[in-house]
């Protein structure tokens, strides 16, 4: 059974609520080896989308709505995490093109492509302690279950926990790119704002999948 | 914990401070909100190279203290500590666009390079001439080969002055962007902390320092310095700035510097110019002569206590061009 | 517990900060030490009224830094919070002494007050003619038949500038000393503090104040204030400042004022302008006028976090000398 | 048995002495009520006198002793306690004359020509909360002390007493003159920095007359 666009504006919405839930921790996260802003830079952006949903026109598809939060991030994240999840949103929604359901394999294209934007905009290693690295297993994990065959919400599920685990796994890390590059040696010890946000980001989406299989 | 601040709501800082700058400098600057931007009140100027630059906000002066004649053009300013988007970018860049081309000046930060990336691209597909200059003067950032690459600090404000004035001498886009380029290579700088600042976001402080400790190697925007050390007297704590600037760009005995002691906003003037002497008689002793010099709170971390020394090493055109008159709410002379 | 501050020796800080500001300031100014003041480069001039001000060190760039073309003709720091000596005091007042008499522009607190009448004393035995003015602009003192009467706050700043205009124009020392008392009559002011200071021989805050408290009616002393009140939003806090200086002025609808909004050194200019924004609402909603403004940490008190707000009731003769070129370290324009 | 140049002399170091043990005292008294300076500008003055006293030509004066102490502090404290106690010496040296030796009614004599000074200058009324809380009273008890008969150390050791009990009692006063005065009724509840270094002052002068006196 696919993902259609009722997912999709489901998975907006969840993010929304899950970035505010989170909003704080994030801060905590980026201020300890950042600037202490990613928190709010993704609060003002997905409570920027909610508005937006409404006009969404009557035969929206998932693409739309991935596109959708690409501009509006784009627009009003601002910082290192406005262009670099703009453009995973924007390759995400290009990759979903026009179809109203979206099932396994689609999902993890999706996901493959989102990741690839962030990489040619950001040049970050696997390593780095960057969402990358949240990204990266994330990505890797949906094409395997893909390729065994799973659903979409399951490939979702296992694109969450991966990137959950690589979020914590950013916490050894040295970083070598964004804000925390600065702080050299000092950086490691601290999970990756950024790494963290995808991870809730990706576990919202297998949420909301999993509501929408009724299981 | 109430955030200690003379501000109303934290989401409104930004906007009600612009403008209020905008009321208070309307003979200089105005200000649009849709999307947010500061212009200079004459702009745009036929067939004057429009200079433009942003960045988070909590870095005051910079930059809406620096547009006017003989520097900036436009201003974009982002939340705060969060650079801007690209839309308010574009929008300054056609504001001032005059028909000879835009030149962006970008504090190197993964932010704001990719922001204005996209507003260059966006203004590009509108026909408007982008150049971008990134500034890069911070050399407490090692291994930049293993980093995000080195920010951009103090030493922009040097760049916008002299650019600034390049532009309004006439040159053209590349002129312009070479000169701009020059003053970034030969610019070094390395801040430091006593305290924290508090974005007014967050409600709590950017890091924590014992009373007894400071931070190395700070940048601009609240985040954690380099190393951590024990408080020292002023003397040696401006030789801790200066002696990596001077290591990472030797001078020559005999070479020309302009020497800018910069507070990163709590500091007050007091302790600002007792550090200018300490590093002048540094230089003196190095038989490095400081021909221009700049004291004061130019790029800041909000309430920030510290400061940055930057050295340009200065040639007899970045000379002319830092002197020639320059009419902003932040620097001016000669007007 | 260490000072966090930089500086080398508490006892030497005034000394070792001048001595930076001198050079610093090189083409403005020139520093004498022994006793300690600073003159303008190019005193004595023959025939101009010599403007001489001084106080207390920590309210920085007050007085050093309006010294120059236009504006004051030398400045006396005293020990940090503590008026200078009347040694220093007479020492400048010769210095500037063109033969067209001196005028001294004190700020009233009996310290100030005291020090400067001798050394006026000392000086007209000496032959020059000296007046003094007394600013006395702070509101904060009620009941000032039961006080040591107002304090001089950041009003002397704009006493200074259209004084030393008059000055540079050629006016009797009469005349002078006239607009002078006629800007300190028309000024009004009253501030206040998020956070104290700390004297760097002192070593402690000069007062301790709740997470969510301020001090209303502050000097430039870090002395507390006249009330203590729970943290409101800038918009209540401007309306705090504002209406008791209205109340004691009051402005007919239509008239004009210069609206300062200082900060006291540890404030960011984000806030001073947020606040600037709010009081110039507030008085358009009153039909007055903001003919002119000024906006930044212009009398401070030390790193003290918090903001004075300034009303100059001004008149087609003062808006002429504020705008009259000026060139000092702190204040400039017109040249 | 009179006081003579020695007692002055000796008078001069142990204030020093006794101002600079005081100083974070007299420091905290004036940050409470005003700006925290009271106790380094004392210091400062009493320090510089110290080597100047070296320097006191032969055949000196109780009365020079006491100028000297005026033009230096005129000269180093600034504030308001500078050109106050300046004063102070200044009218006692004057009152002093070319006495080489001081009994009872001249130290009574100088005393309140010394508070007179300090009136003169500053205004202050008793109950101002000001050093004269400390004055008036060590002036009333030296005068009646010398008036029946006592010596010079006894009237100083009066003078001394009465200036102690007066700083005390400056504590419940709302001050209307110096910085305390703008704190209007928080000024009450706390001591004067002027009138405990008065009264620290007098008791340096009573603790060395009883020394000289060999008590
Ligand atoms: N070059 C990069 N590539 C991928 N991700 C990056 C890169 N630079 C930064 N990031 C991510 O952005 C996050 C910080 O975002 P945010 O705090 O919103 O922006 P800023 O660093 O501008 O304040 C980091 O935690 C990191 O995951
Ligand atoms: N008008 C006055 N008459 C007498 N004593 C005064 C007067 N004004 C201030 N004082 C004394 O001076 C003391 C303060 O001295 P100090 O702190 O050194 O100077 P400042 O007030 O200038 O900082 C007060 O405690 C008070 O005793
Ligand atoms: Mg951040
Ligand atoms: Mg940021
Ligand atoms: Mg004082
Ligand atoms: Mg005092």
């Amino acid at each position: 059974m696919g993902l259609d666009i009722t997912w999709a504006v489901d998975w907006v919405r969840r993010s929304a609520d899950v970035i505010a839930e989170h909003r704080v921790e994030l801060i905590t996260l980026d201020r300890e080896i950042g600037d202490g802003d990613h928190g709010e830079n993704m609060d003002r952006g997905f409570q920027a989308v909610l508005p937006k949903l409404d006009d969404l026109p009557a035969g929206s598809t998932p693409g739309d709505v991935l596109k959708l939060v690409a501009t509006t991030l784009i627009s009003t994240v601002g910082g290192a995490a406005g262009p670099l999840y703009g453009t995973a949103y924007l390759k995400g929604a290009v990759a979903a093109g026009g179809a109203v359901s979206l099932d396994g394999p689609a999902i993890a294209t999706i996901l493959e492509a989102a990741r690839d934007g962030v990489v040619t905009r950001g040049k970050a290693e696997p390593g780095d302690k960057t969402m990358i690295d949240a990204w990266t297993p994330a990505v890797d994990a949906a094409a395997q279950q893909a390729a065994a065959g799973a659903g979409a919400a399951a490939v979702l599920d296992a694109a969450a926990a991966a990137a959950e685990a690589g979020a914590v796994a950013t916490e050894p890390l040295v970083a070598r790119k964004g804000r925390a590059s600065y702080l050299g040696e000092r950086s490691a010890g601290h999970r990756d704002p950024g790494a963290q946000s995808s991870a809730l980001l990706l576990r919202a989406a297998a949420d909301v999948a999993q509501a929408a299989a009724g299981v | 914990m109430p955030v200690k601040k003379i501000i109303n709501d934290p989401k409104r800082v930004v906007d009600e401070s612009v403008a209020g700058f905008g009321r208070a400098h309307a003979d200089i600057v105005r200000v649009e909100f849709d999307p947010i931007h500061v212009v200079r009140a004459d702009a745009p100027i036929a067939g004057k190279v429009g200079l433009v630059s942003g960045g988070g906000s909590g870095h005051e002066p910079l930059h809406a203290g620096f547009v006017g004649f003989g520097m900036l053009d436009a201003a974009v300013p982002g939340a705060v500590f969060t650079s801007p988007t690209p839309d308010p970018i574009l929008a300054a860049t056609k504001a001032v666009d005059g028909g000879a081309g835009v030149l962006h000046i970008v504090k190197n930060y993964t932010g704001d390079v990719l922001n204005f990336e996209t507003a260059a691209d966006l203004a590009a597909a509108d026909g408007i001439e982008v150049r971008a200059v990134v500034t890069n003067d911070d050399v407490a950032v090692k291994d930049s080969l293993y980093t995000a690459g080195r920010r951009g600090v103090a030493g922009t404000v040097l760049v916008e002055k002299i650019a600034g004035a390049a532009a309004e001498r006439g040159d053209s886009l590349d002129e312009v962007a070479a000169i701009a380029e020059r003053v970034n290579a030969n610019a070094r700088s390395m801040g430091l902390a006593l305290t924290p600042c508090i974005v007014p976001h967050a409600g709590e402080p950017s890091f924590t320092l014992a009373e007894d400790e400071i931070e190395i190697g700070i940048g601009i925007h609240g985040e954690p310095g380099r190393e951590r050390v024990k408080l020292e007297p002023a003397d040696r704590l401006v030789e801790r700035l200066l002696d990596p600037i001077l290591e990472d760009l030797p001078y020559a005995s005999g070479e020309r510097t302009l020497l800018f002691v910069n507070g990163m906003g709590g500091t007050p003037l007091v302790e600002l110019y007792l550090a200018y002497g300490h590093a002048a008689s540094l230089l003196a002793d190095r038989g490095i002569e400081v021909a221009r010099s700049l004291v004061g709170n130019y790029i800041t971390s909000l309430e920030m206590q510290g400061m940055s020394i930057t050295l340009l090493k200065i040639d007899d055109e970045m000379i002319e061009l830092w002197d020639a008159p320059v009419q902003t709410a932040a620097l001016r002379w000669g007007r």
